[in-house]
């Protein structure tokens, strides 16, 4: 694999010299050869929509971009593809879009192409899984002159940005033509076009030339693509992933564990390099609604919660840190500063079962099944962890990992409805990429709505109507008012032990020695941040 | 018709046709090193298995994160022992392979045991009496065999979800075919033979003839069958379990063991090596003995063993 | 005579290793070959005869034996003398097939089943003469013809498994000749095959001696054939030569007891004329009693009437019954007290399912069976068990029809306690006194078959047939597979207790010479039919059935005087009993010659 | 002739039962709709999804289309690739038939089968030959234990093992993944194993079985060479189990090759099965089960028709 790479980087080199002497733009040709990205697994689709995820399709945004993006150190929104974007009201932004893009099919982004790609993307009718992300409001796009689109919300949506950050931007000429097409061969304005989509193997994409970035001065423009071409290849295996680095077939591979990557700085050839994520993993516990009444008692929801050691799941998950009793990190719009973590007390729990008994609970046929979904990352040593730990304070467990076919109906309510009371505490990892509590509330903790088709907290299972009350004005609001409500939300779920944060996952990736990797933009991989060091 | 005037490379055996004892298995057995080896392993894995709660050092499930993934031959943070090192969670790896011996051997016992009941019962009732019954059998005995095993029980465990009881289930449903087909073939050759038309001359019931005739002179190529058998469903059970449809945590099955250890497998070598390599043993000396087993069984090459 | 034998031995000693040691399986062993004398060589199993010829050929190292010492000298065909016992290998291989040819006892097992017969036949030529392709497929032709086989050319093409045992053992003969060696041995090379097969191959071989001048090693359990094909003989026993001479001086004046005894034990075809009834062999017998053979009476015990079993053959997208083998077509006879009616016939004539009908082993097609009035076809299984107390069965083989897993005192009580006969330890007793009766040691009685001798099996066979006080029994082929002393021990001891205990035998068998000692009636098989019928000294002293004849003429006689070369006898090919299935034979229909002697009208050919 | 339509006709009726067997089970876990649009999916989706797979049928309507569709040769569109998300209801032009995707990663499969073959035959052939020339010998010995271990080995462990060692630690081979030769070669060897040690051992055992019958004694006194004795005379008759073996072990990797599949990410049969199974996509479950099967049923035929041709007594069941 070495050797191949060698040959093509010759051949680049080999390239880069014809294009020097005829006195074109030589630096800004990609100087290496192919970069091989170790993912865990094969995209679903790679549809423009699928940028919003990148678990869904890693790599995508090397090939589609959105209008703005969000800085992975600031946390700010910078510009992509859109120069300048207003608030025009509660429910409207205005973009200005850039000039002299052309997507990779050689139709130029016109406003209307923007406007149709939004359109397309957020379409209640489509029902794209980007609906997760969905506000208040029904989202439509309009082109208002050559340069300018406006997005609008049939609510006012103080996330709106936010929801801009994920949507990218493909080809309006392939959804006319070709539509099955815009599923596995994606069209969009990236430093790299779509080449190929070997199922079961790899996607590719290659150099594009005429990339607006290229020239552009501001934004991620300013790096420059070192690869002539990106290869996602999809290894579920993590020892796998982490052997292509190793053996020098891939430059990148995703998600090492924390040992793999505590490894890596003995090792030679390759680093690991991590940075924060907005990915965090947490226990659900029943509550509200099919559970078993058991459950409802506050001692024994504080007795489970008490039997966790919060700080050794962190540490047997590793590249995580222990979260602040609540689910979002510091700095999201919301956090509640005078949280501390759920204290492990197993003491303090065995009492609150004793009292609990006391009451005429019925304690010992307490059986709380623990549950992950096998697709989760480290999800089996999580599960008996958390087994043992709860044992260990006379919680009896029945412990599960199941296949997505058994997990996936359970997590909804149209699914577990069926099943008779339940003790269930599910593992789950998710993702808040907004940087602010709503979203996160809206989706753990509102009364989940089997009749709303679109509503975006199916997976909930609290159902409190005072608490909804509050959380639909807490989202409908803006500025410091809006951080002050989801801060008191914050601290009233935290009491009542609704959901156990069990860890605030860091991302890293393993690195071929001689590359420099940094996050791009929504912490994405994206080869214009991977550089051959000096 | 003929007398039976041995060719000159079947002499020997008509030299050596007075009967074996047990005794001379025994030593037979002690003269070959290799399968020796094998049934002491196997006896030493038994006495674990049912004496696990006894022999094993530590507990095989909890939790103990201070002491995670110590290299073998570690002294923990209590001060205890861990001969084979400890696992993610800091459990002692020797104490788990001990229980987990327990989960995969049975797995591979009960399921090998029950398809074996239930195939010979099968297959000496249909070679027996054939007609209808044994066409219908065999049947279903062919259309089974010809299904590719792992990819059926793989399914039906995708449908049922895994988890010992089922597990030992799919094996029986999936391997008693294996059982059936043998002692059918068995129970034809038994049923031309002359001591059985001769039980049958002297009045025999068939469910005599089949049992305390025909069933003891052809247990032999049965308990090879079966040994091979355990092996197998050993091996089976490994990679259902690995896959994540077999038995579920935290119950300390061998192939999940592996499974487990396999994303450590550079950074913590022994969790994914000692249980492949217990697996193996367990599989090598189940097929050792059984290979002697059909050796000195086998009227053609047994002289070669008592000599 | 020339002055130098072909082959000479001395000394010979053959060890094999075994779990007691050393097991000797020929020991100081000495003879020679004259060029173009056959010597023959003669033994019962375990005499190392066999031995002895493989290690001529160094071929016992393949299964462990060890040529210890002696000499085993061969004039070459450049009339050097090796000794092959000191030869290596590569002299060994170039003396196999190419000096030395060897025929033997199974042919359809002696050729590989995987290859032609044209390429086995000239595989010697190549390997030895270096023939290329054609030259050895012209001479394995010419070999052919040479053995006299019909239709020569098809025959090269084809496999052993479409050939029959005869032509099989003519193809050995040829694969034997192929490289023209000086020296041929052949081990029991006609012991398998049915006795008119047998006499042309004899004859064949005894022809080609003639042709080819060869030195013939006859190695043969079966003294009549010796008699008729050898020159000189060497009787083996227990490893040893004991006693070796011209065949004349063997046959009529031997001087060792063994011989002597041998002699004795076996029967010889033509010495019962002129009497009726059956008459015990001429060895002492083990009880040391005396007994005359029993009478038969008048007395009707079983009557069999157009007896008919055919097998299907299926074939067919849906497994139809395509064609009938008819094994067993309108069949009739009766048996009567205290009488013994023989069956004789060749391999596939029927009468082996014969036996198993009336005891409805083989459920029949059609036809019936009367036992002391009952027709035992109408019978309900409950009923027929019943029945089955009152006939008997013994078997061929005593290896087989003793199940090796259980003690003999548990296999010879079994019948008793699957009627209830006895309970407790009275079973013992009745098994005790049934072993007693059979003269097997009661110190036996919880030993395994494989303690067994081939003779003591088949008394614990005959001692179990008889523990439910049967009135018939059917002895399949009883006698066949033991060595002739030990046949005569037993068709001494089943004929007393035929003259005890009043039993009636249905005597299946192929060897004329016995049926002729022991029956009272027979019955000749041919093709699933009984062609002849009689009393026993009517059908041997003028048989009416050309089948009878050919069978009678082709049985090898105690007489040097008259030689296999001289004997015709005309090979026929069976024509086949699978038959479509809307094939309806005639039934049998009978002539009487002689006072109850019939013969088969119906035209077989 | 008539032996080839009765195999045909009752492997037929036996890749039609296995497919309905499939087809029902399936339906009864879960709901495929949700599996294939994950937990994230909106009803609105869900709800699409299902009406346009007909999923809101009852189940023997489905069935019976199912089957209907089969019979035509149309095994149905994959719920998996080519959507998430519904676009149009009109899921044929959509989906992309499973029966190509299946036949898509047949090639990778036999590659991976060929390879472990060509190292599994010959090599177990000759083990098992050399065994049985002399048996208890040290060769035989050794043979035995090798064979053993082939058998007993798991064999996604031997993977691993060989990764760490091969890949990991020498740096000679790939970790995995399609490519040329090289790719193959790891995977080819982990399963080459049981291969080895089960041909080893039936031929072994049918050598030493054919080696003391009558003819081989008649070859010998023909003065044929040892070699020739083996190899020309023994070996071809001893080819009927050791063909049977080959033929079992080689549906066994073009089905059980699941695991080495994954371990080694080779994009053949087993990888799309087992990744079909975790998204639940049901038609393509049915497709790459009834298409191994299929291939065993064929893998048999083949086996059957080649004792033919080593063996001139077998004939194919009774014609005459």
């Amino acid at each position: 694999m070495r050797h191949f790479s060698a040959v093509s980087g010759l051949l680049a080199a080999a390239a880069l010299c014809a294009v020097a002497f005829a006195g074109v733009q030589a630096t800004a040709e990609p100087t290496r050869g192919t970069m091989v990205v170790a993912v865990n697994q094969e995209p679903q689709d790679l549809a423009a929509q699928g940028t919003y995820k990148e678990i869904n399709a890693p790599g995508l945004r090397n090939v589609i971009e959105t209008l703005i993006a969000v800085d992975p150190v600031s946390g700010d929104f910078v510009p992509v593809l859109a120069t300048a974007w207003e608030r025009v009201d509660g429910s409207t932004l205005r973009f200005t879009i850039r000039e002299g893009v052309k997507f990779h099919d050689g139709t130029d982004m016109t406003s209307e192409a923007v406007a149709e790609s939004i359109n397309w993307v957020w379409s209640t009718e489509n029902a794209f899984t980007i609906q997760e992300y969905a506000g208040p409001g029904a989202i439509t796009a309009a082109a208002m002159d050559d340069s300018t689109v406006e997005v609008r919300s049939s609510e006012p949506d103080p996330l709106l940005e936010f929801r801009m950050s994920l949507n990218g931007i493909s080809s309006p000429a392939q959804l006319a033509e070709n539509p099955e097409r815009h599923f596995d061969t994606p069209i969009g304005t990236g430093p790299y076009s779509f080449v190929e989509w070997k199922q079961g193997q790899y996607w590719s994409a290659s150099f594009n030339p005429d990339w607006w970035g290229m020239s552009a001065e501001e934004a991620y423009g300013t790096s420059k693509p070192a690869f002539s071409d990106l290869q996602f290849v999809f290894r579920s295996e993590d020892a796998a992933r982490v052997a292509m680095v190793q053996s020098g077939e891939a430059q990148i591979a995703m998600f090492p564990s924390a040992d793999e990557c505590g490894r890596a700085a003995d090792a030679d050839g390759y680093n690991c390099v991590t940075g924060p994520s907005t990915t965090y993993l947490y226990g659900r516990l029943d509550h509200s609604l099919h559970a078993d009444e058991r459950l409802a008692d506050p001692r024994v929801r504080e007795a489970i919660f008490s039997a966790i050691d919060i700080a050794g799941i962190v540490d047997l998950y590793g590249m995580a840190s222990v979260p602040r009793g609540q689910l979002g990190p510091k700095g999201t719009i919301g956090f509640n500063d005078a949280l501390a973590p759920y204290s492990y007390d197993p003491a303090h729990a065995m009492e609150l079962l004793e009292s609990a008994k006391a009451d005429g609970i019925d304690v010992e046929g307490l059986q709380i099944e623990i549950v992950g979904r096998d697709t989760t990352p480290r999800i089996k040593p999580i599960v008996e962890a958390l087994g043992a730990m709860l044992d260990m304070a006379g919680i009896s467990t029945d412990l599960k990992v199941q296949t997505p076919a058994e997990f996936n109906p359970r997590v909804r309510i149209t699914g577990y409805s069926n099943e008779p009371g339940r003790q269930m505490m599910q593992v789950h990892v998710k993702q808040n990429p907004s940087g602010d509590y709503g979203l996160l509330l809206l989706s753990n903790y509102a009364c989940p709505n089997i009749d709303d088709p679109t509503g975006p907290s199916r997976s909930s299972v609290y159902c409190d109507e005072e608490f909804d009350a509050k959380l639909f004005e807490a989202l409908a609001s803006f500025g410091d008012e809006r951080g002050e409500r989801m801060k008191e939300l914050v601290q009233y779920v935290h009491d009542r032990h609704l959901i156990v944060p069990l860890a605030l996952l860091d991302r890293g990736h393993l690195v071929e020695a001689g590359l420099e990797f940094t996050f791009g933009t929504d912490h994405r991989i994206q080869a214009v941040y991977v550089r051959p060091t000096e | 018709m003929a007398p039976p005037t041995a060719m000159p490379n079947q002499e020997p055996s008509q030299f050596t046709d007075s009967r074996v004892t047990s005794r001379d298995y025994f030593w037979a057995m002690c003269r070959d090193k290799v399968t020796l080896a094998a049934f002491v392993f196997l006896a030493l894995l038994v006495a674990f298995t049912v004496g696990a709660e006894f022999l094993a050092p530590h507990q095989p499930t909890g939790l103990n994160l201070r002491d995670r993934m110590l290299p073998p031959g570690s002294t923990g943070s209590s001060g205890a022992y861990h001969f084979l090192g400890t696992d993610e969670l800091g459990r002692d790896l020797f104490s788990r392979l001990i229980y987990g011996a327990r989960i995969s051997i049975s797995v591979g016992l009960l399921g090998a045991f029950v398809s074996c009941v239930v195939g010979v019962v099968t297959g000496l009732t249909a070679g027996y009496f054939g007609g209808l019954y044994e066409d219908v059998i065999m049947r279903l005995v062919d259309g089974m065999l010809s299904l590719p095993s792992l990819l059926v029980a793989l399914f039906v465990l995708f449908v049922l979800g895994g988890g010992y009881t089922n597990l030992i289930l799919v094996f029986c449903v999936l391997h008693w075919m294996v059982f059936c087909r043998l002692s059918r073939g068995l129970a034809l050759d038994a049923r031309s033979s002359t001591y059985v038309q001769a039980a049958k001359a002297f009045g025999a019931p068939s469910g005599r003839i089949i049992f305390r005739h025909i069933l003891p002179n052809v247990m032999a190529p049965i308990i090879v069958l079966l040994t091979l058998e355990i092996a197998i469903l050993i091996l089976s059970e490994a990679s259902l379990s690995f896959l994540g449809f077999g038995v579920q945590p935290p119950d300390p099955s061998w192939g999940l063991m592996i499974a487990d250890g396999r994303e450590h497998i550079r950074s913590a070598w022994w969790l994914a090596t000692f249980p492949g390599l217990a697996i193996f043993l367990t599989a090598l000396s189940l097929n050792l003995v059984a290979n002697w087993v059909r050796a000195v069984t086998d009227p053609v090459q047994r002289w070669r063993w008592f000599s | 005579m020339t002055a130098t034998p072909a082959v000479s031995v001395d000394s010979l000693r053959v060890e094999f290793p075994t779990k007691g040691g050393s097991f000797v399986a020929v020991k100081d062993v000495r003879f020679e070959i004259m060029p173009g004398e056959i010597l023959g060589v003669v033994g019962e199993s375990g005499s190392g005869k066999s031995v002895t010829s493989a290690a001529l050929l160094q071929l016992t190292k393949f299964s462990a034996g060890r040529v210890v010492a002696g000499s085993m000298r061969l004039v070459r065909g450049d009339g050097s003398i090796v000794d092959l016992r000191r030869s290596d290998e590569r002299r060994m291989r170039n003396v196999r097939g190419n000096e030395i040819g060897m025929i033997f006892q199974e042919p359809v097992i002696a050729l590989n089943p995987a290859y032609t017969i044209g390429w086995q036949l000239s595989e010697g030529l190549r390997i030895h003469k270096g023939l290329s392709g054609k030259e050895a497929n012209a001479s394995a032709l010419e070999l052919l013809q040479k053995v006299r086989i019909s239709n020569p050319k098809r025959r090269l093409k084809q496999y052993p498994h479409e050939l029959s045992g005869g032509m099989c053992q003519r193809v050995v003969i040829a694969m034997a000749l192929a490289c023209e060696p000086r020296v041929l041995i052949a081990d029991e090379p006609t012991t398998s095959l049915d006795v008119t097969v047998q006499a042309e191959i004899l004859s064949l071989i005894a022809l080609l001696r003639k042709e080819t001048g060869a030195a013939v090693l006859l190695i043969t359990h079966d003294m009549a054939v010796v008699a008729q094909m050898a020159d000189r003989v060497v009787v083996m026993y227990r490893g040893e030569v004991v006693e070796e001479g011209s065949v004349r001086q063997i046959l009529h004046h031997p001087r060792h007891s063994y011989t002597r005894a041998l002699l004795a034990a076996v029967p010889k075809i033509g010495e019962m004329t002129g009497t009726d009834g059956p008459k015990r062999m001429k060895i002492a017998s083990q009880s040391g009693k005396e007994f005359s053979p029993a009478v038969a009476s008048e007395e009707p015990l079983l009557e069999v009437r157009e007896l008919t079993k055919r097998f299907p053959v299926r074939g067919g997208i849906l497994r139809r019954v395509v064609a009938n083998v008819h094994a067993v077509e309108c069949v009739s006879f009766g048996v009567n007290r205290n009488e013994t009616l023989a069956l004789v016939g060749e391999s596939g004539s029927g009468k082996s399912t014969v036996g198993r009908c009336i005891l409805r082993l083989e459920e029949p097609d059609s036809g019936e069976l009367t036992f002391e009035g009952q027709n035992l076809l109408t019978l309900s299984r409950a009923g027929m068990r019943n029945q089955r107390r009152h006939m008997q069965i013994i078997f061929q083989d005593p290896y087989g029809s003793l199940n090796p897993q259980m003690r003999l005192l548990d296999q010879v009580a079994e019948p008793i306690r699957n009627y209830r006969l006895d309970k407790g330890t009275a079973v013992e007793d009745r098994v005790a006194s049934l072993f007693d009766r059979v003269g097997m040691p009661r110190s036996f009685l919880r030993r395994y078959p494989s303690e067994l001798s081939g003779g003591q099996r088949q008394r614990v066979a005959i001692a179990r047939s008889l523990a439910l006080n049967p009135k018939f029994i059917v002895a399949d082929e009883a006698v066949s597979s033991l060595d002739v002393s030990i046949q005569a021990q037993v068709l001494n001891l089943m004929m007393e207790l035929q003259a005890d205990l009043g039993l009636s035998y249905l005597f299946i068998s192929h060897d004329m010479a016995v049926v002729e000692r022991v029956s009272h009636r027979v019955a000749v098989m041919y093709q699933g039919r009984i062609v002849e019928i009689g009393p026993r000294a009517s059908v041997f002293g003028s048989p009416g059935h050309q089948y009878t004849k050919t069978l009678l003429a082709a049985v090898p006689r105690m007489d040097p005087d008259v030689s296999f070369a001289d004997i015709e006898v005309q090979a026929r090919a069976l024509p086949s009993p699978i038959r479509s299935v809307d094939h309806q034979p005639s039934s049998s229909r009978y002539r009487e010659i002689l006072p109850g002697h019939f013969l088969l009208r119906n035209d077989l050919y | 002739m008539v032996y080839l339509v009765r195999r045909t006709a009752n492997s037929v009726l036996l890749l039609l039962l296995t497919v309905s067997f499939v087809f029902v089970a399936g339906r009864m876990i879960g709901d495929p709709a949700l599996n294939m649009l994950g937990p994230g999916a909106t009803d609105v989706a869900l709800e699409k999804l299902r009406r346009a797979a007909g999923l809101n049928d009852p189940l023997w309507q489905q069935y019976i289309r199912y089957v209907a569709n089969l019979l035509q040769g149309d095994f149905g569109v994959s719920y998996r690739f080519g959507f998430s998300v519904l676009p149009s209801e009109d899921l044929d032009s959509l989906g992309q038939p499973v029966i190509d995707i299946v036949l898509e990663r047949l090639p990778a499969t036999f590659l991976l089968a060929a390879v472990a073959m060509g190292i599994a035959v010959p090599s177990g052939i000759l083990m098992g030959v050399v065994a049985a020339a002399k048996p208890r010998s040290l060769a035989d010995r050794v043979v035995t234990v090798v064979a053993l271990a082939g058998v007993s080995v798991v064999q996604f462990w031997l993977g691993l093992m060989l990764i760490v060692f091969f890949s990991v630690q020498l740096g000679w081979l790939p970790t995995g993944g399609y490519g040329g030769l090289e790719h193959a070669i790891l995977p080819a060897l982990t399963l080459a194993a049981r291969p080895i040690g089960r041909i080893a051992q039936i031929a072994r055992s049918a050598m030493l079985d054919e080696m003391s019958k009558p003819y081989i004694v008649t070859a010998r006194a023909k003065g044929a060479h040892e070699w020739r004795v083996v190899f020309l005379h023994a070996l071809k008759n001893a080819a009927v189990p050791i063909i049977t073996m080959i033929g079992d072990e080689l549906s066994a990797l073009l089905t059980g090759a699941i695991l080495v599949e994954k371990i080694f990410a080779w994009p053949g049969i087993g990888l799309l099965i087992i990744d079909s199974l975790t998204r639940s996509d049901l038609p393509l479950i049915q497709a790459s089960i009834a298409v191994v099967a299929a291939l065993v049923v064929l893998v048999n035929l083949l086996v059957d028709l080649s004792y033919r041709i080593v063996n001139p007594r077998i004939k194919l069941g009774t014609e005459n």
